[in-house]
């Protein structure tokens, strides 16, 4: 298997005027729905900037400012059934799989009514209906899951997919190998979308990686490597729509290279001084809603007033989300005892009973 | 059922649980066609075929989160490491995934980690260690150790239904002793996961011990019962959760706390159980509480070494003499 | 349950209270302690000690 | 020297070492350019150029292993953990490779392995645990947690000199901590490793504790005083191994025992501790021995919910009022 | 870089008639000494199965039956002040980087004369001046260790190489990712030889990876990889003698894929039921022992006869070997206590004290 570069991608080094160089199937209506996502991703995230900024969040907030398209693109190509495990930076993942935001803003406020409840942070959270598997902190670990739920998938003889998200950075881990050359000896049909953004925390990808191409890495699994343009959408979606095919028709894992960019610091709090200006600079102006907005209006798929209404009801459907996280009480503190196991109604022990006589 | 060995009653277990339940599968290092390093899946593959029992590469961070995976879909997974020493490199899983998951978010790991611990075969310090220490402070996990076949059996199914991952620890000295043959039911049973069991009934004190080392307290009772002196045994069985009532009512009527173990003393889970008793049998002690385990190194590989670094019958012999008239 | 002896009611005492009676020579049964449900604890040998130093000169007298 | 931070303390002992020992190295992720997430490696770049101060990749596992191929050759590597939760995935280089080389085959492996641990900054099940107990168990390690500048300087001086591995760990919550400021000596000096310290003299209780929980400890028995008690602080400094000797004399003085950590109760280094003093501080006590530890639960991240699970200043002078009372 | 295969290397298509493949620079003398050691390897195992077969072997014996070549041809390419990391089935590198047969004996033997004392088993052990790093039974972890052992050597201004050891089995382990991911990015001269000899204990190759040569493995960490033939000592040596070469002027990390063969099974009580009659029958037609004498003697470099004084050597001096080895002592039990640390002079505190009065 050799790396198959998907027509027109060559970043770093990516044109900025391009603007999707992929035939694509899609309808109006979902390439509407694909903006919808994209644009609901990038609100969400400022909203959260913004409670950041008023001290209502709790802890840090991570952007995906300008990688919007990877996360949304690649997750659209999936169907109902279908898995992901999402990381930070792939809010825009977990929204097109249809969890809705007020899950995350009370998630990020640490609020009871937050689909964790208050016992973990951001995205940390899932939800099995929605074939979302929450993630945790450690880089990695969750491909050797992903992997787990296809085998188990498979001897349950559901026909889906999966999609484990990656970054530059969590490639050098251990379980991101175990874990994707299990998948590919059981031809297991998981797609790993490694975000190629340039960074991990402060760390650029060559001293992660001697490889040119994430996807390079691909052929130590015997598996297809795909290079795309993490910043085009629909490049995104036909890439991966692609790999889902063929894994779901049998042919098994599929690592999917997104080159993208992350344009903030790792958290709020990072000053990015190890970043060279010209470089944030060259990203802004390949912004992947920009350049979304630019194709749909360019190719008269929708006019620019017909954006303005999508983001406008997104605006207003994020008050109302935030109103309702807001309004959420904080937990019971009592609540941090209960249901580490499942038969924990009573609370372990953990208090010195001897005294309390 | 019959007269079986440890490693036939574990087998068994794995076995009717695979046969009651479709959703349990078996994943690890040469499970397969091998059997398993020490023959515990053996035949299973041949009945069950091998989309139910699984090999893997040389990846247990992959094969506990091969696992979890599966076990959030509703499977449950039986995974072996094919020696308990490995599971270090499933630590990481184990404790942050597999151990967290039901409190971060409700998803529960109904899934078993399993495979041969323990030292005195001289397989050097790479393939003897107790590693119950490890996760002792790791709420979410629970860990089990039988010390023999009619307790493993009953123990592997109950931990196959818990909704919790378990931790299954199997001593590799018991798997084929002679000594431990026993005659175990043919009906369907289980042993309940937090219940420890009184393995000998005494009153002047109490070892409290599981594994392997069941057996030296039980042979140092048997002497020293030639010397009048009327020893109870405790069986853990589960070491987490601890079966608090057990080991306190034990205590409460010897009121002389002996902890035996075979991980080295320092840090073993013998300070748990310690700090139980000296907090919660306190005012029936009437001694101080003893904790004998293996020395504070790794595990030796000559034979004298390992001797002298185990716990031995003469050591408990010789300590429970002590305590017994202090 | 016994500090000792078999089948006698248990006394309740500290290990300091019980190490300090012996070497005092008090018999911890006619005591009473101080601690929770009557458990003998170091003040209370402490003060048998002191009780029977004040108690001891008027017997010299 | 001069008035420093917590975590100036750190940065100065690991530059002053860099500057008397062209041997020492520090290796971790982020920690060259950006200085550490929690900049405790800040300007060591500029200084000592990258050679020595080694950006990696996400890979912990290669982070010690590389440690103690370099600790081999006669290096002294300090290798960072982003946050100490990440040790998790160098657990095994840990406790297999670097514990165990000495005894095997009388290879020492002189390297410092440390990072931030710890609770109660809202960081959620994955950024604020304790994993003391993760390696109590493990013979050949060596565990320090200090709690003041002047011992973290001393401290992280004198693990960098040890012949063997030492896991360092600080508390994130005293990295920057106004309280904590402190005048250092500006003269090299370091802590011993292997030396508790008593942190408040008292003859009525004795807690027993280390690294932030020094402060709970500290704050309680300042309230405790008013009260007419006269606590005892004991700060471990040293985890492993311990300070028997100081443990012990603190409680043959005070006869009460309240031992306290962070890291959740069962399973955490309180059992070891309870262990070593209801063995031989028996005779001395006049009540059980206590342990305060946090809920056994992962650390959840909502404030009201971490402060539950968490041991309040509260917790430490009710438990402490009821045991000196006992 | 592409995965280069070197010259006439095909298995396990393997051409049983051939006889070293490559034109070699070496002189007869070192042939021959080439040549002792191949011999002593095979030699050696075969003593330990007879002990073994006497009882006097604690524990396992772990043959490198029909692989001899490839361990010793590759290490036989490092200059002295090189380091290996040899696994349990390199006893001819341990051989080659010049232990004694007596250490090994008395290790297995379990004797206190033995390098370990008595405390670990087999080739687990170490010799710093040698440059050999003592494994430890967890697979992989040896590859970061030595990139460790190569970061501290530039440090120190060494010029040295270092080959680690791995199996195809060995490969899956997230530390070696780890390890050959890190030694590639510090473009450190880390020679990884990967001994594709068919088997991890009783899993064959393609439930282990999917890849079709484990060389293609290195295409994700974007260094050279070779193939070899593990069967042919010359083509071995050689092989690595480019990729030291290579390494040592600073070209970086290489991975060597010698295709080679586990005749035996895992260990002396493994019955190899998984392995199919013939496939035993094809290889032990590939002996390397066999097929080196050929070549020495088909291409004039040595006599039937100069080859078997050779062995006559060396079976004398095994003789003496085993009789040093076993008039050893066992270990003093006590020792089992000390030496944890650097100051354990004293043993460490494990019996209870208490109760010592
Ligand atoms: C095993 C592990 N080690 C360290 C960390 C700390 N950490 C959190 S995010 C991060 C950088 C991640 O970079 P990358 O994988 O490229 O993802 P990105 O943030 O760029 O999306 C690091 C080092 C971690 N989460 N897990
Ligand atoms: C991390 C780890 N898991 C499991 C084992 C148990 N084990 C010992 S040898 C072996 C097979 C090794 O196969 P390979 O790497 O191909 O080496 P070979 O024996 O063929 O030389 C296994 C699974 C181990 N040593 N380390
Ligand atoms: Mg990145
Ligand atoms: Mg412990
Ligand atoms: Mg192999």
């Amino acid at each position: 298997h050799l790396v198959e570069i998907v027509e027109g991608v060559q970043a770093p080094a990516i044109d900025e005027g391009l603007i999707c160089s992929l035939e694509t199937g899609l309808t109006r209506e979902q390439m509407l729905e694909l903006y919808y996502y994209l644009k609901l991703t990038r609100l969400v995230e400022e909203r959260l900037v913004n409670l950041y900024r008023q001290n209502k969040v709790i802890g840090g907030v991570y952007r995906s400012l300008g990688q919007e398209a990877t996360a949304v693109g690649t997750c659209y190509a999936l169907e109902p059934g279908d898995f992901i495990a999402p990381l930070i930076r792939d809010l825009g993942a977990v929204l097109t799989k249809g969890i809705r935001p007020r899950a995350i803003f009370a998630q990020y406020m640490a609020k009871a009514w937050g689909p964790s409840e208050g016992r973990d942070l951001n995205i940390h959270f899932g939800d099995m209906e929605r074939g979302f598997i929450g993630p945790i902190s450690h880089l990695g670990d969750m491909i050797p899951v992903m992997t787990g739920v296809l085998l188990a998938a498979r001897m349950q003889q559901k026909k889906i997919v999966a999609i484990a998200y990656i970054g530059d950075g969590g490639m050098s881990t251990g379980a991101f190998h175990e874990g994707l050359n299990f998948a590919a000896v059981q031809r297991l049909p998981l797609i790993v979308v490694a975000e190629h953004n340039c960074y991990a925390y402060s760390t650029p990808t060559h001293k992660q990686t001697a490889v040119k191409n994430l996807a390079d890495k691909a052929a130590g699994y015997g598996i297809p490597g795909y290079i795309v343009d993490g910043n085009d959408i629909i490049a995104c979606y036909e890439t991966t729509k692609r790999a889902v095919d063929f894994a779901r028709s049998g042919g098994g894992a599929v690592l999917i290279e997104a080159k993208t960019y992350r344009r903030k610091g790792h958290a709020e709090h990072d000053d990015q001084r190890y970043v060279p200006r010209e470089e944030l600079e060259l990203w802004e102006k390949r912004d992947p809603v920009d350049r979304y907005e630019r194709h749909l209006t360019s190719q008269g798929i929708a006019t620019r007033e017909e954006l303005d209404q999508i983001t406008a009801r997104i605006k207003q459907e994020l008050e109302e989300e935030v109103a309702w996280a807001e309004s959420s009480p904080l937990p019971e503190p009592e609540r941090a005892a209960y249901n580490v196991y499942d038969n924990s109604i009573v609370p372990p022990a953990f208090r010195p009973k001897v005294l309390e006589r | 059922g019959g007269v079986v060995t440890f490693v036939e009653a574990i087998r068994q277990g794995i076995w009717e649980e695979m046969e009651r339940d479709e959703r349990v599968f078996v994943i690890g290092e040469d499970v397969g066609v091998y059997g398993g390093a020490f023959k515990v899946t053996d035949g299973l593959i041949d009945y069950f075929g091998p989309e139910r029992v699984i090999d893997t590469p040389i990846s247990e961070a992959a094969i506990v989160g091969a696992a979890c995976g599966a076990a959030l879909m509703g499977m449950r997974p039986v995974a072996e490491f094919q020696f308990i020493d490995f599971i270090s490199c499933g630590f990481d899983m184990l404790t942050n995934f597999a151990a967290k998951c039901r409190y971060r978010w409700g998803a529960g790991i109904p899934a078993v980690f399993r495979g041969p611990c323990g030292a005195g075969v001289h397989a050097g310090p790479f393939h003897s260690q107790n590693v119950e220490s490890f996760f002792m402070n790791t709420p979410g996990l629970k860990m089990v150790e039988p010390s023999n076949p009619y307790d493993a059996k009953g123990l592997i199914k109950a931990a196959i239904r818990d909704p919790d991952p378990v931790l299954f620890f199997e001593h590799k000295k018991l798997y084929r002793l002679p000594r431990l043959r026993q005659e175990i039911p043919e009906d369907d049973y289980i042993v309940e996961i937090g219940r420890a069991r009184v393995a000998r009934e005494g009153h002047d004190l109490s070892i409290i011990t599981f594994g392997a080392q069941v057996l030296t307290a039980l042979d140092a009772a048997e002497e020293l019962e030639r010397e009048g002196l009327d020893i109870e045994v405790i069986d853990l069985r589960t070491l987490l959760p601890l079966d608090r009532e057990t080991i306190l009512a034990s205590v409460r009527k010897t009121s002389r706390a002996l902890i035996l173990h075979e991980a080295p003393r320092t840090g073993g889970i013998g300070g748990e159980i310690a700090g139980l008793i000296a907090e919660e049998a306190f005012e029936w002690l009437d001694a101080p509480v003893v904790r004998i385990g293996a020395t504070d190194t790794p595990v030796p590989y000559s034979p004298p070494l390992e001797e002298y670094h185990l716990p031995q019958v003469k050591d408990v012999v010789d300590a429970a003499r002590r305590l017994a008239a202090y | 349950p016994s500090n000792g002896e078999r089948g006698a009611e248990r006394i309740f005492v500290s290990p300091i209270a019980a190490r300090m009676a012996a070497e005092a020579g008090i018999n911890l049964r006619t005591l009473k302690g101080s601690g929770p449900g009557g458990r003998i604890i170091k003040r209370d040998i402490e003060a048998a000690i002191e009780a029977s130093r004040q108690a001891a000169p008027r017997l010299a007298e």
